[in-house]
């Protein structure tokens, strides 16, 4: 917190090296989710995988969530809105697997549904 | 004592309404009465779950009384016992977390292993070629279809005793659920889905089946019977359905998907020609539809079965409202 | 939808009409005593446009009394229909829209409203605050609520109930087999609601997190302060999904969109996902706050400190987390796999963990303590054992092979009426009568209070104890009547006797609350039962002034409050009065919500232009705020000691 | 509520003021929530991904070229708001009302891509009500285009007081929370992009 204004009178670097790299993880996002041909889960982690990246880049370069005396709760409320957000999604895709089928894959063990279960198994 | 009374006072509330319900209630508790492989399963389980849950009501109970009979307030007659600068005691913390730790990890096991189980015919008879049996729901009444026989019957259901009958459970339009408690638990039927559910009886008689799952106006009549009978007995009645009831038509099926009551109904062909409803979510409102039926509010003064044509199965005495 | 001019108001029904004639009559009747007393500028200048989080805490605490009352007519209502077999007291359709109004106005309009008017009055003068970090939200969180709830009761009498469930499960609730106002009342009363509530939760999260006096720590923060702190975190956390589900709930009513109908590819159970994905963390909204008010009466009463703070603290923190990984246990019958199942069984049962540490710990919070049987504390000893039953049979649900048996009967209604009743409105009750001095200057009646404790008590486990037996003996619920050889008629019976029981209690501590407004002796120190031991005790006069102190106090311990009282602190010495700078009062949160509350009756009746001129409204007072630059004002030091004055005397 | 007074006269001047620093931290708070809100909007639209009941598919529509437009429109616009940000710290009111208005003009060039992309895609037959996976979409992207354009007329109001009032402590904690606004759509639309655009382009 301290010598702010100091800081602040130069050139804001740390917006422009934030924007590059996001604009650098856009297009490489890009790149690999239409112009490659990995596996279809292989680009799943690389481009989610950027995209929280990118929401960490705009959330530290510019957003400045860390400053200020309340920076802990300001992470800490930001982290447990991800922990929210990864359960409400992920918990969503994996109840629904077994209906995908309409109901035909009832034998327990739907397809993807081991590897989703290792998903929510991490959140808690 | 009036003191010690009042402190027990939840205790005995709760034990003689134990004693009261026990001689008069249980006796009749049809989940606890099981009739097949399934139902008795998860009333294993839930005896199981019980026992628990009393060993720990007691503790918390005798803790109860013995701290508010010892260390309540007595005017002016101070035992000495009291001490404020208690804040904790780490031992005792630890010995109330982890013994509920270890009631849950013995609770967990058996739960896991008899959902893993339910998913499959049950292991008495899993060599015995299952019986299958489409159970739609229509609100407001049930309608079975038997594939292999080519038959289907509305609002009762014959089954033969010691075969697994393996339902392929949907709906027409709202959700309900499936629930015949002594032959095992409920499994929601849903427009658009089949899902599989085993069950299955090992004693000769009738059980109650319904719809567990709140569908509207009419939910507290949709009820059916389930005959379960001996191989021998289901098989001629198989045949004699066969040969003497008549053919389910599609017009005949659209006027059942039609929101109202019926009696009950065999045929001798099933409606599985006409539409999959594990596959087709709109025929019932399609049928409606065409049949000229219109949804209204509960508070409107039109009737919605004003421009209706037909109406063949309408319960007689179904007229209220 | 098109709506019939004679449908506009509901007929037909001699219990509706007498309804419309009461409220008719009680709307004139409450105009013309404020006209004759001439009570308007008072009622607006005093209350309606408050920023006082007292005053506020106390208008939640009437509406949430009242709204018991409602769902409480509705439950007796319920158990009269259910009393005998084939009983024609309700027939189907209004009892469907009974229990539907029953449960949501129980938890979304009684029970949250009520513990938020106990956190408003109490937790800002817990930690020493002179109100809320954002007051004039406080308000306006109000007034949604308020305008909420009524736009969900006025449909019994305009355009009739929702009759879905307070689940509203798709695709019952959809067009095609509930047409009309009903459902969509549901649905904007509820999303009015929960825009109130959400901003309850920022605002109250910000209030303890930056406004507590000096030297309250987090870990001297009193035991409700904590509760409320955590409960606030899963409002925020939760409350936005309920607002996307209503929302896109009435697109597929209003706007013909495909999220949850049978047709096009909609998906009914992503309803039920969704709404428990909310529904469940909803349930430790209203039971964390409760814990919190047992935790303060007994150590009070036992006087002796909270056995175990932190473990108590830690725990609420392990229920917060886990209420959000549990929710797939309502609908374990839905056919998901048995992966999911057997998770979400563990999960839910890991919450009996917290709990139990929580329950032990207030067990050993009176040992060797001295306790003393006050009304607070009765309903605060008699939740232990009944929330013990009702949590235990929870777990029993929570495994869920067998809750394929116990889903959709009455030993589920049993269940939660047994958590609810027992934590939540029991918790209600005690706070209620813990603080009431605080609130009104003068204790209801203890004499009474003891006969209503175990009325109300004992009525409660007559009505709910039963149930369970119902339960196992296969009946389902939110069925309207049932037949004679089901057997299950005595039972009903003996429940619907202890729910009459349970009006009685109800009566009764209506008629302590005039006879103790009468009849009690104003109290006038601020520790109103002597056996104070947090802030909000330490209040120079039983009613605090609307800046609650005259200094701000210095905590140096847990239990602050005792500990002044120990070391003979002065708390208000003349001498350190400084000017205190107060917010103002304001209309336009008023204003905003009658706006909302306009657009959502437009929205019920699918009348659009009534629904963008209410939005309109809303977003104008928005503007106008933004626009505002308005600093409060200050209370100048002659002005505090003259009211200080006129107190001690 | 000792607000206004004590401040840190070092600390930037949004957080001068007592009522600056208790608004930026609760809408953080609030950010939270919103972070759940979108999530659920997510959620279902993955639930409903491939319930598109026999209509239109999204990647006979999705075009990359205005996918890649409008995302760097909002790209940009995040830079350039942030440097409004840091203008304001400099104390540069002229820097701020600058930057801020190219801010503006990004999101409505934004907002205009996106009315044009639902008009196209109504034409084709991809509406609301179409089926379960444009409702997803559509109230997906509504909600998030909806809060845009909601930003720029808050901002834009905020501009007005700025230009009256100067740069003070309340009006730079306003500057300072709508910048948060903004900055966080632009983090939605990242999730948008890459779980919207990205898998129906990629045919994931
Ligand atoms: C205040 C509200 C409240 C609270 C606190 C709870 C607490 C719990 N609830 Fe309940 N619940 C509801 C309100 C609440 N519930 C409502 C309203 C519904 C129905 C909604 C509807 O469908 O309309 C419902 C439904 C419901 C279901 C769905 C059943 C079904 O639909 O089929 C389940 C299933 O798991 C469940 C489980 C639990 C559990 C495990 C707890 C636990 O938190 C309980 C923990 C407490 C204890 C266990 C007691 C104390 C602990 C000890 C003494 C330690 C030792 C104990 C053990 C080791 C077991 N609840
Ligand atoms: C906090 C929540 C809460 C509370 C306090 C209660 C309180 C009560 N509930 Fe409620 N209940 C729910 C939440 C709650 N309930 C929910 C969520 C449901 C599920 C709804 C659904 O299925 O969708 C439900 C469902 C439900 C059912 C099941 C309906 C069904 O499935 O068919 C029943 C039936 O007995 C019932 C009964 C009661 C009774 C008798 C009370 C009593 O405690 C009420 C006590 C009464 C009063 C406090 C008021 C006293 C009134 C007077 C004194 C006036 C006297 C006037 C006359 C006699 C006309 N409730
Ligand atoms: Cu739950």
């Amino acid at each position: 917190m301290a010598n702010k204004s100091a800081e602040h009178s130069h050139f804001p670097w740390k917006h422009i090296v934030g924007f590059a790299l996001s604009i650098v993880l856009t297009l490489l996002a890009l790149w690999v989710a239409v112009y490659t041909d990995l596996s279809s889960s292989a680009k799943l982690w690389i481009i989610f995988g950027f995209a929280f990246i990118q929401a960490a880049l705009q959330l530290l370069m510019f957003m400045h969530m860390t400053e200020s005396e309340n920076g802990g709760i300001q992470v800490g409320n930001t982290l447990f809105g991800f922990f929210g957000a990864i359960v409400i999604v992920l918990g969503s895709i994996w109840i629904f697997a077994a209906h995908y089928h309409h109901g035909d894959h009832m034998d327990g063990n739907p397809p993807g549904g081991a590897e989703h279960s290792e998903h929510s198994g991490h959140n808690e | 004592m009036i003191f010690l009374f009042r402190a027990l006072k939840p205790l005995l509330v709760l034990a003689l309404l134990t004693v009261v319900f026990v001689l008069g209630g249980c006796s009749n508790a049809s989940v606890l009465d099981p009739k097949g492989p399934v139902a008795e399963q998860q009333s294993d389980l839930i005896l199981l779950s019980i026992g628990f849950m009393l060993f720990i009501v007691g503790v918390v109970f005798v803790l109860f009384t013995i701290i508010l009979v010892k260390y309540r307030d007595r005017k002016g007659k101070d035992n000495g016992s009291y001490n404020p600068e208690i804040h904790g005691n780490t031992f005792l913390e630890v010995v109330w977390t982890v013994i509920p730790i270890l009631i849950v990890i013995a609770l967990s096991v058996p739960t896991v292993q008899t959902i893993y189980s339910l998913e499959k015919a049950p292991e008495a008879t899993k060599d015995k070629e299952p019986l299958v049996v489409y159970a739609t729901s229509v609100d407001w009444k049930w309608v079975f279809s038997y594939p292999e026989q080519d038959i289907e019957t509305v609002n009762y259901l014959n089954i033969p005793v010691d075969r697994p009958i393996l339902f392929k459970i949907s709906s027409a339009d709202s959700m309900a659920s499936l629930w015949i408690p002594q032959l095992g638990g409920q499994k929601y039927a849903m427009a658009g889905m089949l899902m599989d559910q085993y069950l299955q009886a090992d004693k000769v008689g009738t059980y109650e089946g319904r719809n567990a799952n709140f569908t509207g106006e009419h939910f507290a009549d949709q009820e059916f019977d389930v005959n379960a009978v001996t191989e021998k007995d289901f098989n001629s009645w198989v045949k004699k359905t066969q040969k003497e009831s008549p053919k389910l038509t599609k017009e005949k099926y659209d006027e059942l998907m039609l929101p109202e009551n019926v009696d009950e109904l065999t045929f001798s062909s099933t409606h599985l020609k006409y539409v999959d409803h594990g596959q087709d979510a709109e025929y019932a409102m399609e049928a409606r539809k065409r049949l000229g039926y219109q949804a209204v509010s509960p508070h409107s003064k039109t009737d919605p079965f004003e421009n209706v044509k037909k109406n063949e199965f309408k319960k007689s005495d179904d007229t209220e409202e | 939808m098109k709506l019939k001019w004679d449908e506009f108001f509901v007929t037909g029904d001699p219990l509706i009409l007498g309804a419309q004639v009461s409220i008719a009559l009680s709307t004139i009747a409450i105009i013309v005593v404020l006209t004759y007393f001439k009570k308007w500028k008072w009622l607006w200048s005093e209350w309606i446009t408050t920023v006082d989080h007292k005053k506020l805490g106390i208008m939640y605490i009437i509406s949430a009394v009242i709204m018991l009352f409602r769902g409480g007519v509705d439950g007796l209502m319920m158990r009269a229909q259910l009393a005998l077999p084939n009983n024609s007291f309700l027939d189907s359709n209004h009892y469907n829209e009974i229990f539907t109004t029953h449960g949501t106005i129980m938890i979304i309009f009684m029970a949250m409203p009520f513990l938020i008017g106990l956190i408003n009055v109490v937790v800002p003068l817990q930690i020493g605050a002179r109100d809320v970090a954002f007051p004039y939200l406080n308000n306006l969180s109000f007034w949604t609520f308020f305008v909420g709830a009524m736009l969900f009761n006025i449909s019994f009498v305009i355009g009739g109930s929702p009759n879905a469930g307070w689940t509203s499960y798709m695709p019952l609730a959809s067009n095609d087999m509930s047409p009309g106002p009903g459902e969509n009342y549901y649905l904007l009363g509820l999303q009015i609601a929960g825009i109130g509530t959400l901003m309850t939760g920022i605002n109250f999260m910000v209030t303890i997190l930056k406004m507590r006096t000096k030297g309250m720590t987090l870990m001297r923060m009193p035991m409700f302060t904590w509760t409320t702190l955590i409960t606030m975190v899963i409002i925020v956390f939760a409350f936005p999904v309920l607002t996307v589900a209503l929302a896109l709930l009435s697109f597929d009513r209003l706007f013909g969109a495909h999220f949850f109908t049978l047709e096009a590819g909609g998906m009914p159970m992503l309803w039920a996902n969704l709404f428990w994905i909310w529904g469940h963390p909803e349930v430790y909204i209203v039971i964390l706050p409760a814990f919190g008010i047992f935790s303060e009466i007994i150590s009070s009463f036992a006087r002796k400190q909270l056995f175990g703070y932190k473990a108590m603290v830690g725990s609420i923190i392990a229920i917060s987390v886990l209420s959000f990984l549990v929710w797939t246990h309502h609908f374990f019958t839905m056919g998901n796999s048995a992966s999911v199942n057997s998770f979400f069984s563990i999960t839910t049962m890991a919450i009996s963990i917290p709990t139990g540490v929580k329950i032990f710990n207030w067990l050993f919070t009176m040992y060797k303590g001295r306790i003393s049987f006050t009304t607070p504390m009765l309903w605060a000893l008699a939740f232990i054992p009944n929330f013990v039953i009702g949590g235990v049979t929870g777990v029993m649900l929570a495994m869920a092979a067998a809750d394929y048996q116990y889903h959709n009967t009455y030993f589920l209604v049993s269940h939660f009426h047994y958590v609810l009743i027992a934590g939540t409105v029991f918790a209600c009750f005690a706070g209620f009568i813990f603080w009431y001095p605080k609130m009104f200057g003068h204790k209801l009646n203890e004499r009474i209070g003891k006969w209503f404790f175990w009325i109300f008590m004992i009525g409660f486990n007559v009505c709910f104890f039963p149930q369970y037996f119902l339960g196992l003996q296969g009946m389902p619920r939110r069925i309207y009547t049932y037949g004679p050889n089901d057997g299950w008629t005595t039972l009903n019976f003996i429940s619907t006797v202890g729910a009459f029981m349970m009006g009685v209690g109800f009566l009764i501590l209506c008629y302590n609350i005039y006879y103790s407004f009468r009849y009690s002796t104003r109290e006038i120190s601020g520790d109103s039962w002597g056996v104070g031991r947090t802030l909000d005790w330490a209040t120079s006069s039983a009613i605090p002034p609307h800046y609650n102190f005259a200094v701000l106090p210095e905590v140096k311990s847990q239990d602050a409050f005792l500990h002044m009282k120990e070391e003979k602190t002065e708390l208000y010495p003349e001498s350190k009065f400084k000017k205190i700078h107060m917010p103002s009062n304001s209309g336009r949160p008023f204003f905003m919500s009658v706006a909302f509350g306009l657009a959502g009756f437009g929205l019920v009746f699918e009348w659009y232009w009534m629904g963008v001129v209410g939005l309109i409204g809303v977003l104008l007072c928005m503007v106008l705020r933004s626009f505002e630059y308005d600093n409060g004002y200050y209370v100048s030091v002659d002005e505090i000691k003259e009211t200080e004055r006129k107190i001690s005397e | 509520m000792e607000h206004a007074e004590h401040g840190n006269s070092n600390a930037p001047m949004e957080y001068q003021s007592e009522t600056g620093r208790l608004n930026i931290l609760g809408f953080w708070i609030f950010l939270g929530a919103e972070i759940v809100l979108f999530s659920t909007l997510f959620a279902t639209f993955f639930v409903l991904k491939n319930r598109t009941a026999g209509g239109v598919l999204p990647d006979e529509l999705f075009e990359v070229n205005l996918v890649m437009i409008m995302t760097f429109l909002l790209l940009i616009s995040s830079f350039t708001c942030g440097i409004a940000v840091h203008e304001m710290r400099r104390g540069s009111l002229k820097g701020v009302v600058i930057w801020t208005i190219i801010t503006l003009l990004l999101g409505a060039g934004f907002v205009g891509c996106e009315i044009n992309e639902f008009v196209h895609y109504v034409h084709e037959g991809a509406a609301l009500s179409t089926s379960a996976f444009w409702s997803g979409f559509f109230v997906l992207l509504g909600t998030h285009g909806t809060h845009v354009t909601i930003g720029i007329f808050w901002i834009t109001g905020i501009l007005i007081q700025l230009k009256k009032r100067g740069l003070t402590p309340q009006t730079s904690s306003k500057i300072f929370i709508s910048s948060l606004y903004w900055h966080f759509l632009d983090v939605v639309w990242i999730f948008i992009f890459t779980g919207v655009y990205l898998m129906g382009l990629g045919g994931l």
